[in-house]
């Protein structure tokens, strides 16, 4: 043992080898993971690097920042709808069109019958009115893109918020004034480009198809919508003062339970 | 480690010893004449050696400690009392929010990581490491083998006979003047 | 007792640095070879963890209610053998104990390497392994925390702290060995080295901060031992779990750690004693006082062993006496009953002094130790679980392949990085051992001259 | 490949602040990008419809006897709950038969269009089809047939009308032997009601009555007869048959006549009661009877049937027929027993379901009109007899022999397999319908969604097959009654109602809105039972012998295999054996011990028709000489859920004689083999063993003698044979976690402390609320390789322990789930405050949080927190029955029972907007939160606010039999458990005084706010009972607020896209 000849080397390093490849070869495969059960009771395997979006295809401009990341942005939508001619022109109120805010979870993105109460009469000869028209007309639904994509283990209301007494503003910014640079969109085509339609950018850069033209981005996020953002006012906002008086400490306090939005 | 009789240009004397009394007392000798501002080359640390170039002095490294320690408390306790206030609701297993019992453990432990740390950092400071700026004169490889040194990088000029008597008498087996060969490691 | 000095040592100064250096960055064959065989099996244990991140845990052989398997008995059984090496090196080194220095380096490196190794754990074992920063204080825009009175958090606190005041004292001990091998190279080693060695060069004023410093990481150091398998211990101790529960697991765990570590270092040492020729620096004068520590402290285990049992017979507790009852008569006796062998019974011819002096009985029975602290965590971790207070849920629990092998991989972890030390560091303490040598004096010189 | 650009890779690292939110992401699986989902609005918006929110259908589910009025829980556009409809009869309770009906509509496998063969045709041809084979049938001269389950109501009248005398309907283990004794005694072949809620002692020979059996009310009425806090009384329930099932277990008392001699035994016992009573007319009808000679041949004692008869007498009995293997002898002689008894009618009429009960011999006689070329077009409906019939039968061939067979199956079924033409009907979520459960009683079928698939009404297709094949109605149009010239299947409906039911025209669209928002309209009629009865031939009984007497019974969920395919069903354990996705033998103990066999071992079980191979289960609960097998499992031409699980029990059987599945004799011998039954480790049997479960006080059972003790031995209460109100606290249960020293203070619930009480006494370990909770929390399905080894995710289990009582072998179901601890051990150990305590008591956990360190499961002393092991996912379209409010859960993550708490804030959220920001919600609304509790039938479960001193919880937590599991523990669960209480004839009742028993009763009574309708009018009798129902009323009254406070404003739901997939 003392001096090892070189006889006892071979040996040794031979057994390491063959033990090394013996281990490895004895290694569980995947499919012995993969195979069972896979159509009954299927299974979802993690992925260790980010999905990839899909790069040279249409769908590629499908695939966005996960929301509330990039503020200043925001999808393409299917017809430049400005809020600015509607709520700071016209002066319609919020709950006009997304009626279901003090109901529901939901805000409520208007049914297109709602839009054809006055497009019937207003504005008929716009291209992008007469595109609701059209929608309208063939019974389909206008395939708005989500602008705040919350992840699905946030259970958000808009009714506890709305009926709170907090003002669609606080959250979604000054929306009356957003979609200005719209107006008149279509009209002269291809004069107005879209603002800040980052990854229009990115994908579009690298587009083999030069035709793509970014769309209208009627609507862009105005605040993070992070977890730490909602939690600035959760438990300062105002309106818990007004609406629970004496009570308004404890409610402070229960705001900031974890499960006050996910469950 | 006081440098008293140095001068603004000064000489460097090398003496190398190979036996550890014969070193304590050329330092002894060397004290005794009033010759200070000599650093001295051990492969090992010997506490006789230490006593006499620092007469006992003990490390500032401890204040370090102390005061890394007393930094490490702190903040273990301030992390996790001011994170548990920040959610005053969530007070798991009934439990306070701020629950001293177990909480002193994370203060023990960063007591023992900031004291740990501030000492590796006092020591780093006062020995002055890394070292490799250090005169070529104390770099040999000698005495980090079996030999001893004393060096002195500036000497007086006019007590450089001085020394070089001092070093000779105490029994060194080697006495440099202005040398600053780089030494290579016996059969190395 | 065969007296406090060690009978066999190098001469001079000169020699210990030779004989220590002469080792590093010769690979023989048999160290290819194990080598080889600690890479294979740590890139194995790397594969199974793959798979179970991308299927999931389910992989494992877990079901409810035993939730915690063999990535945590292994993560305690590292955690354990982690603490001989700072003991031996700090504690020892604060009692002025002489024959540490013959094997405290290694031991510490044996000691980094195994807290490397425990370290992996608590992030293998993870559900979602991806998530394990949130471990960490980090100010974030969430708000969020972590909770600091769970004993899981206090173990982040705790092994990371030890890592990292072991990894620290570990290479202030190496700095003055490294500044030797600096000196006995040439060309671009001698560069590394040198800067590893941080221009060390022995002046008094290095040593002189250098031994304060080393003297204050010893006194930090020591009671970090001891906390540190507290800490781990009351991750099983602070669970309300019968066998779980109870205020004697630190020591307990302490002793146990102390046990385990004592028996990996003869593991470890024995054989490289041997292979290196270093009969001057570690030999049975060492694997003597190190089976003496391991005859105590599997005193203590026994004796720690027999109070859980009288107490839960004792309480009448029927949680209590159920699972201590069960253990040893149950599913899982037989790892009990081999806990019991291994780690009380097998240590006892050391009380015979010739056979805690003879290499092959000290090797044999050090390797009974290392199963039988493993099993020691089995019976912990698994046997408390599978028969937790709910008769209806009693269930047993047998690890999957996925679970061995990353297990396997964990054995691999450490040997590539202690057998990769042994090759680069000195593996002996010079300067220390050159405390131990007899300094050469001109007087002593002078009377041998005088016969 | 993708490069990854710079900000991809910050967002990799996690390091950038506007990262985090997504950092949080395991959840959703969408790490670093999200694909732009579409907002599609209506084009034209319903007026009732609000996205996102609730809107409630009153609706029924089940046809048949069990019919079941529910409200349907609809959320953009799909159902995802079933509740109980208010208005109909019984407390408001679901069971598991409708939740299990809910998934049937997702099932993955249901046939999604009409095929012929294995082609896929258009609705158009299909129908075609039917009405050319339909003409052609009438031009040749043959017959229709229509072979279905129970059916009454509309579609009962639209078949009669089509197939006229050859609409058979027909269930394997259904109610023949029942109907056919009930026509041989009473000259109708109509079932008879039991009103166990008036009966103080209940004696089966074998009904499973908490099984499903009998009408959907049944367990609710066991409730409220074994409930101390409604009735006077409880009620002690005995149980004559070889072998006790789930029903049988929950028996106080088990007599074990040996196989065939049950017949014998009732007519004994019904003889004695007759002597007893002086009924002279069934003295006659029962001959002579030798009652020494019956018991002997049942291995019982003859003082056993006299005191089973005295009990009867004395305790206000009532007597049930055999289970599945019960004779129409057995049958004749249980109705005999009660006319007997003399009972009142509401204890025991004739209003029972009086759709008409085919038996299985003239369904073979209608299968031989097949055979014989004698039929045209067979349609066969949801009922699937080439499985259900023994092979002997033939029933295959016989089929095949049709002109055209055709199924309006849209499971797939081996029936269906055959069928020519495949026409598949809608389920009872998308269709209209009037069913008629019991005599008077009608509940109204609504569609509560769009059909999931391309399916029709059933009652359409017939119709336009009707018309198409000029059919003229085969019933005589004698009275007004709907016909093929309806418009469609809801006109026909419609017109129903109005002729058949109504009778008449006047005040139709008012009564028609009522009963679409009520689902319920009649009364149930009593019809007291009159004799008329011709002489009847008794048979003596001869115990049957050599070998294993092989039983069957209906599995505890996929009963007669028509669940087979709801993984739902396949996953809830066993109650008995916690069994689970397949077959076992159920033997005795003594037998397995006898043979050298142990559980999971594998046998073949020979009889003279067949031959299988399965694993055993040696269980208490059975004579040596019985095995027990269930029905529903072994499909070959069922869904993916279905096929290949378990054994078929028919084919071990032969002819099913007289309307009843004769129990066949038996070889079983070991294979050698081992096999598994999945039973996930579970521990079925706890006896004999140092530490049994009554030492950990899970199950806590009191013993006859602590009633005796406490001066409620029955001897001491004529007219009660158990006493369970005057019972003491059990020393040992007393401690409360009040009254530990404590080193941190308790932790404050200002407003709310959510908690619960679980009556052991009164769960029947029907399971329903495991199954609920499967529905509501969107609990994944892990299959029977994962829950083999104990991988299952339910969040409730029901532990079931057994223990040797006063020589019977007792079984206690406890209920497990979250206990929602005060100071929980699962809270202190995650080290990232994933669970905690919140302000209202509940043991919050946030999945999003979890990184999944498992240590809460370890360090929780129930073990009931639950993994994710993986990554489950949802076939579809089961992915469509997931609830929105609740997160989906991915792999790594550990969940756990949060008592609903998305309920719990929604009903917060409905509070607040009825009642204003700072209003506290009362306990009546609090009640039926959980669906755990909202599913269970007996009761068990009790929810609510125990900060409310009146409230129910905190009233029943104060019980005399209230216990804690655990408590020593000072965990301070916020569930109470109610020790369950077995009342034998206690050998040592005698040596008790009666002395002392008044004060205490008296007492009791005083101080007994718990036993809140005792408090106000001491003992009563039925009237007392309606006053105490009046009661229930009130609270009825204030769920109906709670209703609509859960139809009309809902919030605090998730986000539409909540659940994985929902769109």
């Amino acid at each position: 043992m003392r001096s090892m000849t070189k006889q006892h080397h071979d040996v040794a390093n031979l057994a390491g080898v063959v033990l090394a490849f013996a281990t490895l070869a004895g290694c569980p495969m995947p499919a012995d993971y993969d195979a069972t059960e896979a159509i009954d009771f299927p299974r979802k395997t993690h992925s260790l690097l980010p999905p990839a979006p899909p790069a040279f295809s249409e769908e590629a401009k499908g695939w966005h920042l996960g929301s509330g990341m990039v503020t200043g942005t925001g999808p393409e939508q299917p017809i430049a709808f400005p809020h600015y001619t509607h709520v700071t022109q016209n002066g319609m109120e919020c709950e006009y069109c997304h009626q279901a805010a003090r109901k529901s979870i939901h805000a409520g993105v208007p049914q297109v019958s709602t839009c054809m109460n006055c497009h019937t009469y207003v504005g008929k000869d716009k291209p992008e009115v007469a595109k609701v028209a059209e929608y309208f007309a063939k019974g389909e639904s206008i395939p708005w893109k989500k602008v705040h994509d919350l992840p699905d283990f946030v259970h958000f209301s808009h009714k506890r918020h709305v009926r709170a007494g907090v003002d669609c503003t606080e959250c979604h910014g000054q929306m009356g004034l957003q979609g200005k640079d719209l107006v008149g969109w279509g009209v002269d085509k291809g004069d107005k480009a879209a603002h800040g339609d980052e990854h229009g950018d990115e994908h579009g850069a690298s587009h083999d198809d030069t035709s793509h033209e970014p769309g209208p981005v009627t609507v862009i996020r105005e605040t993070t919508m992070q977890m730490g953002w909602c939690l600035d006012c959760h438990a300062t906002h105002p309106s818990i003062d007004t609406n629970y008086g004496n009570k308004a400490d404890l409610r402070r306090a229960e705001l900031k339970d974890c499960w006050t939005c996910h469950k | 480690m006081s440098t008293a009789t140095t001068a603004p240009a000064g000489i460097r004397i090398k003496g190398i010893y190979a036996h550890l009394d014969c070193l304590l007392a050329g330092i002894e000798q060397l004290k005794s004449e009033g010759i200070r501002g000599f650093e001295v080359l051990s492969p090992l640390p010997r506490h006789e050696i230490i006593d006499a170039v620092y007469e006992g002095r003990p490390s500032p490294v401890r204040w370090w400690t102390m005061i890394g320690g007393m930094t490490g408390i702190n903040v273990g306790f301030l992390l996790t009392s001011l994170t548990a206030i920040q959610w005053p609701m969530i007070n798991p297993g009934g439990k306070p929010v701020v629950a001293l019992p177990p909480y002193a453990v994370i203060m023990f432990e960063c007591t023992i990581l900031f004291g740990a740390l501030f000492t590796a950092l006092g020591a780093i400071v006062h020995t002055g490491l890394p070292g490799w700026w250090l005169d070529s004169a104390l770099k040999d490889p000698r005495c980090n083998d079996d030999k001893f040194g004393i060096v002195f990088l500036r000497a007086n000029v006019q007590d450089e006979a001085r020394i070089t008597e001092v070093l000779r008498a105490s029994g060194a087996v080697e006495v440099t003047t202005g040398d600053d060969t780089i030494y290579e490691v016996p059969n190395a | 007792m065969q007296g406090t000095e060690n009978p066999n040592r190098p001469a001079t100064f000169g020699e210990a640095n030779r004989d220590i250096i002469r080792v590093l960055l010769k690979p023989s064959m048999g160290w290819a070879a194990l080598f080889a065989i600690s890479t294979a099996a740590m890139i194995y244990g790397g594969w199974c963890w793959y798979l179970q991140l991308v299927y999931g845990l389910g992989v494992g052989g877990y079901n409810p209610p035993v939730m915690w398997g063999i990535y945590i008995v292994t993560f305690v059984f590292w955690v354990g053998i982690g603490h001989a090496g700072t003991l031996i090196s700090a504690i020892l080194f604060l009692v002025r104990s002489k024959w540490r220095t013959g094997v405290y380096r290694a031991s510490e490196a044996m000691t980094v390497f195994a807290v490397m190794t425990a370290l992996l754990f608590p992030v293998l074992h993870l559900g979602r392994a991806w998530q394990v920063y949130w471990f960490f204080p980090y100010p974030n825009q969430r708000y969020l925390w972590m909770n600091f009175k769970s004993p899981l958090m206090w173990d982040v606190f705790a092994i990371s702290t030890y890592f990292t005041v072991s990894a620290v004292f570990f290479f202030v001990g190496l700095v003055p060995d490294i500044a030797v091998v600096r000196d006995h190279s040439t060309g671009l080693v001698k560069k590394i080295y040198g800067v590893l060695a941080l221009g060390w060069h022995g002046t008094m004023r290095q040593w002189h901060h250098y031994m304060a410093a080393y003297g204050f990481f010893a006194a930090l150091a020591a009671p970090l031992v001891l906390s540190v398998h507290s800490v781990v211990s009351w991750d099983f101790a602070m669970a309300i779990t019968a066998g779980w529960h109870s205020t004697i697991f630190p020591p307990y765990f302490v002793a146990g750690a102390i046990f385990s570590g004592c028996a990996m270092v003869i593991t470890l040492m024995l054989p490289l004693s041997y292979a290196y020729n270093w009969e001057k620096y570690l030999n049975l004068w060492h694997f003597e006082q190190l089976a003496k520590m391991c005859l105590l402290t599997s005193g203590i285990l026994t004796y720690a062993y027999g109070t859980e049992y009288f107490v839960g017979w004792y309480s009448q507790n029927p949680y209590e006496w159920g699972i201590f009852y069960w253990r040893a008569t149950g599913e899982y006796a037989w790892a009990f009953w081999l806990m019991v062998f291994c780690n009380c019974v097998a240590p006892l011819p050391w009380y015979i002094r010739s056979m805690r002096t003879n290499p092959a009985v000290l090797f044999i029975i050090s390797i009974f130790v290392n199963i039988g602290m493993w099993f020691e965590r089995f019976n912990i971790v698994v046997s408390s679980l599978a028969h937790q207070f709910d008769p209806a849920v009693w269930t047993s629990y047998w690890p999957s392949e996925i679970e061995w092998g990353v297990m396997i991989g964990s054995f691999g972890w450490f040997g590539f990085w202690f057998l990769l030390f042994l090759q680069v560091l000195p593996a002996v303490a010079i300067a220390e051992i050159k405390e131990l040598i007899q300094p050469p004096t001109k007087a002593a010189l002078g009377a041998v001259e005088a016969k | 490949m993708t490069t990854l650009n710079r900000r991809d890779f910050l967002r990799a690292l996690g390091i950038t602040g506007s990262t985090s939110a997504l950092s949080a992401c395991g959840l959703d699986d969408n790490w670093y990008k999200t694909p732009v989902e579409s907002i599609l609005p209506y084009v034209v918006k319903p007026d009732q419809v609000t996205p996102g929110t609730y809107t409630f259908f009153a609706t029924t589910l089940t046809d048949g006897p069990t019919g079941r009025s529910v409200t349907a829980r609809h959320r953009d556009g799909r159902v995802t709950f079933v509740s109980h409809n208010r208005f109909a009869p019984g407390r408001p309770a679901i069971g598991a038969a409708p939740l299990l009906e809910l998934q049937r509509h997702y099932a993955p496998d249901r046939i999604t269009g009409p095929r012929k063969g294995e082609a896929a045709i258009s609705w158009d041809d299909g129908l075609a089809a039917l009405a050319g084979a339909m003409k052609q049938s009438v031009e040749a001269g043959k017959k229709i047939v229509f072979l279905g389950g129970y059916t009454s109501g509309a579609m009962k009248l639209l078949t009669e009308q089509i197939a006229g005398d050859y609409a058979v309907r027909w269930e394997p283990l259904g109610y023949e032997a029942e109907a056919l004794a009930s026509e041989q005694v009473f000259g109708t072949r109509q079932l008879p009601f039991y009103g166990l809620d008036k009966a103080g002692y209940i004696l089966s020979f074998g009904a499973p009555f908490l099984g499903g059996w009998g009408d959907a009310d049944m367990e609710e009425r066991y409730g409220t007869a074994r409930d101390p806090n409604v009735g006077h009384r409880v009620a002690r329930v005995a149980w004559v048959a070889p072998y006790r099932d789930q029903t049988g277990a929950n028996a106080d008392d088990w007599y074990a006549a040996a196989p065939g001699t049950e017949a014998g035994v009732a007519r004994a016992i019904a003889s004695l009661v007759a002597t007893k009573t002086g009924a002279t007319d069934v003295a006659t009808l029962l001959g002579r009877v030798d009652v020494a000679a019956a018991a002997s041949a049942s291995g019982l004692t003859v003082a056993d049937l006299e005191s089973i008869a005295a009990n009867l007498v004395s305790g206000e009995g009532i007597a049930l027929p055999g289970g599945v293997s019960g004779s129409v002898e057995l049958a004749a002689a249980t109705y005999l027993i009660n006319m007997a008894l003399k009972a009142p009618a509401e204890r025991f009429h004739l209003g029972g379901y009086s759709g008409l009960i085919h038996s299985t011999d003239e369904l073979d006689e209608v299968l031989d009109l097949i055979a014989n070329g004698g039929a045209g077009v067979v349609v066969v409906g949801d009922i699937d007899p080439v499985y259900a019939l023994p092979d002997a039968m033939n029933v295959a061939d016989r089929l095949s022999k049709a002109d055209l067979l055709v199924s309006v199956s849209s499971q797939p079924t081996a029936t269906q397999a055959l069928a020519g033409l495949t026409l598949p009907a809608s389920g009872p979520l998308e269709d209209w319908g009037i069913t008629n459960p019991r005599e008077g009683l009608f509940f109204l079928r609504q569609p509560a969604m769009t059909p999931v698939h391309d399916t029709r009404s059933l009652g359409d297709i017939l119709l336009v097959a009707a018309r198409g094949a000029g059919l003229e109605p085969a019933v005589p149009a004698g009275i007004p009654m709907p016909t093929f010239a309806a418009q469609d299947w809801a006109a026909y409906v419609r017109e129903f109602m109005d002729k058949v039911v109504a009778g008449g025209q006047v005040g139709a669209d008012a009564r028609w809105i009522d009963a679409l928002q009520k689902g319920v309209f009649g009364v149930p009629r009593v019809l007291p039972p009159m004799l008329d009865a011709a002489p009847i031939a008794w048979t003596e009984p001869t115990a049957l012998a050599g070998g294993l007497i092989l039983h069957t019974v209906a599995h505890h969920l996929v009963g007669d295999g028509r669940y087979a395919d709801q993984p739902w069903a396949q996953e809830t354990s066993d109650p008995l054996s916690g069994n689970l996705w397949g077959s076992w033998l159920e033997v005795s103990q003594a037998w397995a011990e006898a043979k050298g066999l142990v559980r999971d071992d594998l046998v073949s079980v020979k009889t003279p028709t067949g031959t299988v191979e399965l694993p055993i289960e040696p269980r208490p609960g059975l004579r040596d000489d019985v095995a027990v097998l269930a029905f529903g499992q072994g499909h070959e031409g069922g869904g993916r859920y279905a096929n290949g699980y378990g054994v078929r029990a028919s084919g071990l059987f032969a002819e099913v004689a007289s309307g009843a599945w004769t129990p066949a004799v038996a070889t079983v011998t070991g294979t050698g083999g081992r096999g598994t039954h999945a039973n996930g480790g579970i521990v079925t049997t706890m006896r004999s063993t140092t530490f049994t479960d009554e030492d950990r006080a899970f199950g806590v059972h009191v013993s006859a003698e602590k009633l005796a003790a406490a001066g409620d031995a029955p001897a001491h209460h004529p007219g009660e044979l158990t006493g369970i109100h005057h019972l003491e606290l059990d020393e040992r249960l007393q401690a409360k976690g009040e009254t530990y020293e404590n080193f941190y203070l308790p932790p404050d619930h200002s407003t709310y402390r959510f908690g619960m009480t679980v009556d052991v006494n009164a769960c029947t370990g029907c399971a329903a609320c495991v199954v609920a909770c499967y529905a509501e929390n969107n609990l994944p399905v892990v299959g029977r390789e994962r829950a083999s080894v104990g991988k299952q995710m339910n969040w409730l289990r029901i532990n079931r322990y057994w223990e040797e009582a006063g020589g019977h072998d007792d079984v206690k179901f406890v209920p497990m789930m979250c206990q929602q601890c005060g100071h929980a051990g699962c809270e202190n150990v995650c080290p990232v405050l994933a669970t905690y305590h919140n302000i209202d008591g509940l043991n919050a956990m946030v999945y999003n949080r979890c990184v999944g360190t498992r240590y809460c499961s370890n360090a929780c002393p129930f073990s009931v927190r639950r993994f994710n092991y993986h990554t489950y996912q949802w076939p579809e379209p089961f992915n469509l029955m997931l609830n929105p409010d609740v997160s989906t859960r991915t792999m790594g993550v550990m969940e756990k029972c949060t008592f609903c708490v998305q309920r719990i804030r929604q009903t917060k959220s409905a509070w607040k907007d009825q009642e204003g920001f700072s209003a506290v919600v009362p306990d009546e609304v609090w009640q039926n939160t959980p669906a755990c509790v909202e599913a269970c039938p007996s009761r068990a479960l009790t929810f609510g606010n125990r900060n409310d001193e009146a409230a129910k919880v905190t009233q029943f937590a104060k019980s005399g039999r209230t216990y804690e599991p655990l408590q020593e523990l000072n965990v301070r669960s916020a569930i109470n458990y109610l020790a369950k209480a077995n009342f034998h004839d206690d050998p040592t009742a005698g040596h008790h005084g009666g002395g002392h028993h008044e004060a205490g009763h008296d007492e009791a009574h005083a101080a007994g706010a718990a036993h809140g309708h005792d408090a106000e009018g001491g003992h009563h009798e039925a009237a007392g009972h309606d006053e105490g129902h009046g009661k229930q009323g009130g609270s009825a009254e204030a769920h109906g607020a709670h209703g609509e406070a859960h139809g009309s404003n809902h919030d605090e739901h998730g986000s539409a896209e909540a659940g994985a997939g929902a769109h």
